[in-house]
């Protein structure tokens, strides 16, 4: 029972390491992507994306062509930036419109490219310049059933 | 002060090292020959055919509970009819793998820790290095081998006889559409969660054999007793080590498959 | 300590030490065994003698010291070449240690299912002429723990002998047995030894009936071996342990 | 303890109930088919199949006839295509109507084919042309409003 | 062991005699069909039964009266077949109307049977002619949509 | 080791006894009332009571005086029939109306009672004359929608 | 034939009337004096205690696991709010008493039959008896009044570690809003819930106590085997029948106060 | 093994911590007020408190000042009465109006009090004169569909 | 034991090491907040904060920018004040709108902050002037349909 | 079967039969232990010498016969009456039965803390005395795993001999000890024999040294007592059984 570092330990070192590999894996990455670079990134900025969670889906037609990877705020318009991965073998045509949706009636948000017949492409980093954000549905009720009532 | 702690730091390293290279050599003896069949079918007998019984009294009895709760939860937001899609996912993806594996660590888990522990108290691990045969071959590769066949089955059992116990609650005896509980469930739980309860079972198999059997084959350098009292703790170690375990792979398995 | 330079020698312990916790059990141990001979070791309960056999198996480390067998120090080996050498051994434990989820007929059978690739009915042969040989027909195939101790400790000694060893370890062969059944074993282990010719090392308690036995007799006490000694010049010995220990176990019941 | 003989059945029945159970579990639970080739194919371009996924059911009047095989972006019109792998009993005709529907409110996503008049039935890889894309019911919601508004 | 033997022949009689009435009970006072031929098979032919699935209720008024055995494909109309196990004692007239409808808003697919004034009872095979399929609610609510705007 | 019949035994049965008690009590009664004649049992005949379980409650301004202990289906009118148990010391007038109502939006359906004037009061047995049954949702809509194209 | 059933039934009924005799003479041995505190401090060491640690873990995986299943659940009906409801519920009322239970039975309670059989295996028990002093006073008042004490606070540890498991993945990990998932949680779990979750405990410990400590009492009626096999015998056994009585048990008290 | 002291301050702080938790579960869980008398009493009648469950909250602008300690029928009017416990440091005016209302579209249903001007304000076991009682929602949809069609 | 202090030594000296470091940068790098002092408190009155709990989110164009701190009760107004805790890097402007809204339609509450162009900041415990209290559906539903049947 | 009438019996066993299993261990058993005196019990491993104490002691029920504790038949007394009865017992078990989850000096002090109301100083006043008279100072906070199977023997001992009882019933005390220590045990409780002049039932294997202590000595063989004599007679016996066992113990170890 003396402390010989020897065969044992390096198994137990080993063992240590992968075992914080995975919990490093599992916290932090969730859903790594075990093979990188394939993807660009664009940017957006929304008045609002009230509801949409980092990694939410980045749409077109419905089929899913990316996600979101962050959403900050901008400190002066107050608005919403928002950066997406979107697969590399999907172009984005410049004159492209973004919009949050919602999947169903109570589902998640997501985004949804609708993109336009220019031909020029959007390069990674760059910015869609057309947005919608999301629809304050609660809002629109309200003011739906205060304008009937006048 | 520091030494200590790097001679502790050391011993808990040998310590982790020994029982993983006990894993290696194990893995080893059961992928080179020769292989012999009879043994696994002992142990298959001993850690699977001897726990149906239990696994099916606890998949109903916990397909009963996950029938009952679920209808109560589930009528507050007017589904009844997503029942059967509630208790198949529970059962296939969560409570299947981990009930079973749970049950098994309890019932054969502890018996493999005992008898392993009681051979090297009793000199009989010494005894067969003493006659020249490998005991990872003789004594662990067939309940290696076993426990891998044994869990996935026994975990299927535990699934159908789960579901069977919800239909009975929840159809026979509260009312919910039979059609909604069967297609639902077959709607919702899809072969990726079949898979994922597989996986879960496979890992759990290979993590009860590996802490209950080297706790045993370790018991001489565990401080923890001698002579019964030794074996009768170290399998308390075991057990509550196997379903810690259990519980924390599954955590992992779930978060990374899901 | 013997000095006859005669003979081979087949185990050699030399300045063995072991130290358990903070008991010095072997404070240095020298002892050869003689290739072709029988060596009892005697002493008080708890000196070591156990300890000194599985030094001799190379299931215990020691602290320091060398130990040889057939010349080869078996500290350095590597696990298959220890294997090899153990091929030879035939061991009986002091506990028995049968495989108690084995019946007695497997428990004899597994060297022979393990180590040879002889068939099932030679094996079945040879098992039940060795329970023949042992006094226990039909035993076969009851499980240890279905046993009385004297049973166990005749399947350890029938598994021992299985692979016909050049060395064989008995740990107290006869304890436990009633005087009629320790006689018997005594006798069939000087027909085999006869008839084989092994080596062998014995430990045992009791005392004066083994001597008929041995060539020679080591006292181990206070850790170390104090004399392996023919029987004849054990009891004439001038060391004060191995008079006291002839004396307490040949003398008297009630001093005063 | 039980003899060679009982173990061995003993074993056997256990293998053979858990083999049964895992068999049930993956074929009806896990829909994967042990009997190949009995589907074939049909595509067909939706403008949008948001909300479906792989896996979802084909129907004929409520009738599930097969399932989407999968999903994928056009590359150049951006519309979503899909494979549809139906029953090889189920005859298709060429003037069938596909649509992305919904079952129920918050149900799943599902193809409908509404079979037309056409004795020319579809043959495997065929595409069906008339399509419907899922319903934007949050849009509907809020054109509905505005306009109103207005 | 020892002359017991009247007290033990006794209670194994017990247990035999309590056995039996055990199972006759269950058979014959509960509900456990150990003899069959208690429903009578009804089919209706419905333009979409999208949503119903087998084993659903089939109800009059409200109660259930039997049970969806099968659904199936009409090859040649395209519609859907199902049948229906209804409770021996009851009888349904002729002209009974047969419409599919949801539970609540977000509940199961259940036949509903409207029994007519006819006194001639449908038989055990017999046809239900009168139907009404489920309902295609996003479908109307698009529809109500867009009429609006024209 | 003999079977000897003694407290053992006695014991033994006891404990048998106790745990068939609490079985059938699970099973059968759920909801036993322990001090039975409490109650006593009106009718009412519904038109619909699709959504109405056994063991609902019979509710009056939203207080909970009974539950439905039984629905049937009249085989003449091909009405459901109700039975309900009122609490002894709740008084029901003659004039009362009951109707199958749904606790919020999708919760379970209840009975129901709006107390008339009337001075005399209902005996048990008695029958509810004025009902109302299930309001069936999806047909108003559908209806709705229908009326409105036209 | 009908006598070998006979013989067979009255064997059955004396059994389970022994094993209820034993329960009651423990029950009894409780209640009258003298009381000593000291046996009863050490049990509670024993069962309690020495248990927090497998507590803690298994509380805080199992709530971690709750949290990752349930969002992705109730994310399908764009509820994540309501992941507290779903968590606490499940845990007070269903997980933290039966998962509690069958942990704590793993450890002390497999122990607790090991000791007791090794007590009756080497005549601990008949010295005991020869020494003119009451086993069950002894032995067993001590066991089952630890329990009782032990069950609920365990449980109460397990429940609120659970919550703070689903706590730290659902609201740090995946994003869920902190005030819906405590707020949600604090208004759908009510005292009922907790009190539901309290009597399962009790009756948990009662029935882990009960059927481990009797197992090994009556071993040598046991027809398991002998010395050290009989006892990892019957402490399987024990396990094994505890646990799917605290199953069966969970269904009813369930099935009764819901 | 540990000294007796070890244990006994083991066991203590098991105790401890077990205990703590239990008060947390019941105290904040299980909502079981240990300090009493923070509150007093204030009734109110009630045309219906359809779906309001004992326990639920009492709110002023959607702050919680108190819960429902008790509904009951007034055997009479046939109209629910409620009591309720108010936090003592909360004054309500005697002119305060009480409403059922719902906690979004599927929650609870609670009691929300609008104080009004008056400077008196109720004491224990005084009753709020105006109420509104729980909206019945289904009925107001099928007012709104069948008047739509007159 | 033995002279391997050396190894020892180093093993010990390198988990310290190690143990400061993950502190270290668990402190400074990631988002632990050892040190607080990283927001500051704005409060606001609105006349309804019904379905708003302690901890909810605050935002600002959908983008979280704080969290509800505290819910109380105006004692005069009895309007609701609440306390957000804001972060630090986010200025909010004076004339900022703050609103209760709904997340999705049966979501969680949470406060909406709308910056409006001031270029003055509120300090830390200064009060949000313009407010809108949580919608109330319920009532404005009732209400839509009471003024239609007038 | 001596047929002296004279003294006080403490214990009489009548025409006892047990079966265990298909073994008929016990095959009408006749025995009186006289009062005051010391009655060993000697016979072949097996044959059912701790089966009859165990019966003596009440823990195990016969199948047929009486058992007589000071004239009261111990199988028709309420468990109370047991209990008052084994008030006065004194008990060694051949396994030594000590409780493992106690130290050496709980498992000795039991009996004082169980039964009498003595205050915790003189509990550990009596216990270390009795430590001290076995010759294990120091011991006492031990566990019995702790121990070699000598000093659980004379542990087991020092419990039995706790409470001065009036019947002691001791299995095998000296069995697996070495010549030294069961000299010391024996020579032991002949000062404490003399001193309380207690009623002793003894098991033993230990043949020839036991006869000296041996008031009677008794031979089990075959499911009978063959015999219970005083140890002259014994030795000049008839019986063909009591013969043949004086022959095998005191004979030489080889015949042939
Ligand atoms: N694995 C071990 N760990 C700690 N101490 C040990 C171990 N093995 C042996 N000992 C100690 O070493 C000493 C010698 O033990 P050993 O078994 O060799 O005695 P022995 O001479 O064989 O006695 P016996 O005659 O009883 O067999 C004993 O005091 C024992 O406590
Ligand atoms: N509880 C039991 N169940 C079955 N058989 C038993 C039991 N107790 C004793 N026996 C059998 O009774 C016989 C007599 O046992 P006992 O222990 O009395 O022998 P013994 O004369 O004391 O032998 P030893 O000298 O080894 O102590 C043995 O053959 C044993 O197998
Ligand atoms: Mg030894
Ligand atoms: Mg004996």
């Amino acid at each position: 029972m003396k402390s010989r570092i020897g065969i044992e330990t390096l198994v137990g070192l080993f063992m240590i390491a992968g075992f914080a590999c995975a919990v490093y894996l599992t916290v932090k990455l969730g859903d790594v992507p075990l093979l990188a670079n394939q993807t660009y990134e664009l940017s957006a900025l929304f008045s609002s994306t009230s509801g949409l969670k980092k990694g939410a889906q980045v749409e077109i037609s419905g089929v899913k062509v990316g996600k979101v990877a962050s959403i900050g705020l901008d400190p002066v318009t107050y608005s919403s930036v928002i950066k997406m991965a979107v697969e590399q073998n999907v172009k984005i045509p410049e004159d492209t419109i973004a919009s949050i949706k919602t999947a169903g009636i109570i589902g998640d948000k997501y985004v949804e490219l609708k993109p336009g017949a220019s031909e020029t492409y959007l390069k990674s980093g760059e910015k869609i310049r057309d947005t919608e954000g999301s629809l304050d549905l609660e809002g629109l009720v309200s003011k739906y059933i205060f304008e009937k009532k006048e | 002060m520091v030494t200590a702690l790097g001679a502790w730091t050391i011993k808990q390293l040998n310590d982790l090292g020994r029982v993983g290279r006990f894993l290696l050599r194990c893995l080893f003896q059961i992928i080179v020959p020769p292989y012999k069949l009879w043994p696994m079918v002992q142990q298959i007998h001993f850690i699977g055919a001897a726990s149906v019984f239990v696994i099916l009294f606890t998949g109903t009895f916990t397909g009963m509970v996950l029938g009952l709760q679920g209808y109560y939860s589930l009528r507050q937001f007017g589904s009844e009819g997503a029942l059967g899609a509630a208790v198949g996912l529970s059962l296939v993806r969560e409570l299947g793998p981990v009930l079973t594996a749970l049950m098994v660590t309890g019932r054969a888990g502890s018996a493999i820790c005992a008898e392993v522990g009681i051979m090297r108290n009793t000199e009989q691990i010494d005894a067969l290095t003493c006659m020249a045969i490998n005991p990872y071959k003789f004594l662990f590769a067939p309940k290696f081998l076993a426990a891998i066949i044994c869990f996935p089955l026994l975990t299927s059992l535990f699934d159908v006889t789960g579901i069977v116990g919800g239909y009975v609650i929840g159809v026979k005896l509260l009312g919910v559409n039979a059609g909604a509980y069967l297609e639902g469930m077959y709607k919702s739980v899809v072969w990726e969660d079949v898979y994922m309860g597989m996986i879960k079972s496979l890992c759990f198999a290979v993590i009860m054999v590996w802490i209950c059997a080297s706790k045993g084959y370790y018991l001489h350098l565990n401080k923890a007793g001698f002579g019964a009292e030794g074996v009768s703790r170290a399998t308390t170690q075991a057990v509550v080590l196997s379903s810690v375990s259990i519980l924390v792979c599954d955590y992992f398995i779930t978060a990374i498959l899901l | 300590m013997s000095a006859q330079p005669a003979k081979n020698i087949a185990i050699e312990l030399r300045e063995i030490r072991k130290t358990f916790g903070q008991q010095e059990v072997l404070q240095g141990i020298n002892l050869k065994v003689k290739e072709g001979k029988t060596t009892v070791i005697v002493g008080g309960s708890g000196q070591g003698k156990s300890v000194i056999i599985k030094h001799m198996l190379g299931l215990i480390r020691p602290d320091s010291g060398e130990i040889q067998v057939y010349g080869q120090n078996i500290l350095t080996m590597s696990n298959k070449e220890k294997s090899e050498v153990r091929m030879n051994f035939g061991v009986l434990f002091q506990g028995g240690a049968l495989f108690d989820s084995l019946t007695v007929y497997d428990n004899i059978a597994l060297p022979l299912r393990e180590r040879t690739k002889l068939k099932e009915e030679q094996i079945r042969y040879r098992v039940e002429s060795k329970l023949e040989m042992l006094d226990m027909p039909g035993v076969g195939s009851k499980y240890p723990a279905q046993l009385s101790g004297g049973m166990k400790k005749r399947v350890g000694l029938a598994r021992a002998l299985m692979l016909d060893p050049k060395v064989l370890f008995l740990d107290e062969p006869t304890t436990g047995l009633d005087v009629k059944r320790s006689k018997e074993i005594y006798r069939l282990f000087a027909s085999i030894q006869a008839k084989l010719s092994f080596t062998a090392v014995i430990v045992s308690h009791d005392a004066p009936k083994i001597f008929k036995l041995a060539d020679y007799i080591a006292l181990i006490a206070d850790g170390k071996i104090q004399g392996c000694l023919t029987p004849e010049a054990f009891q004439l010995s001038d060391n004060s342990y191995i008079k006291n220990f002839v004396q307490e176990t040949m003398g008297d019941i009630y001093r005063g």
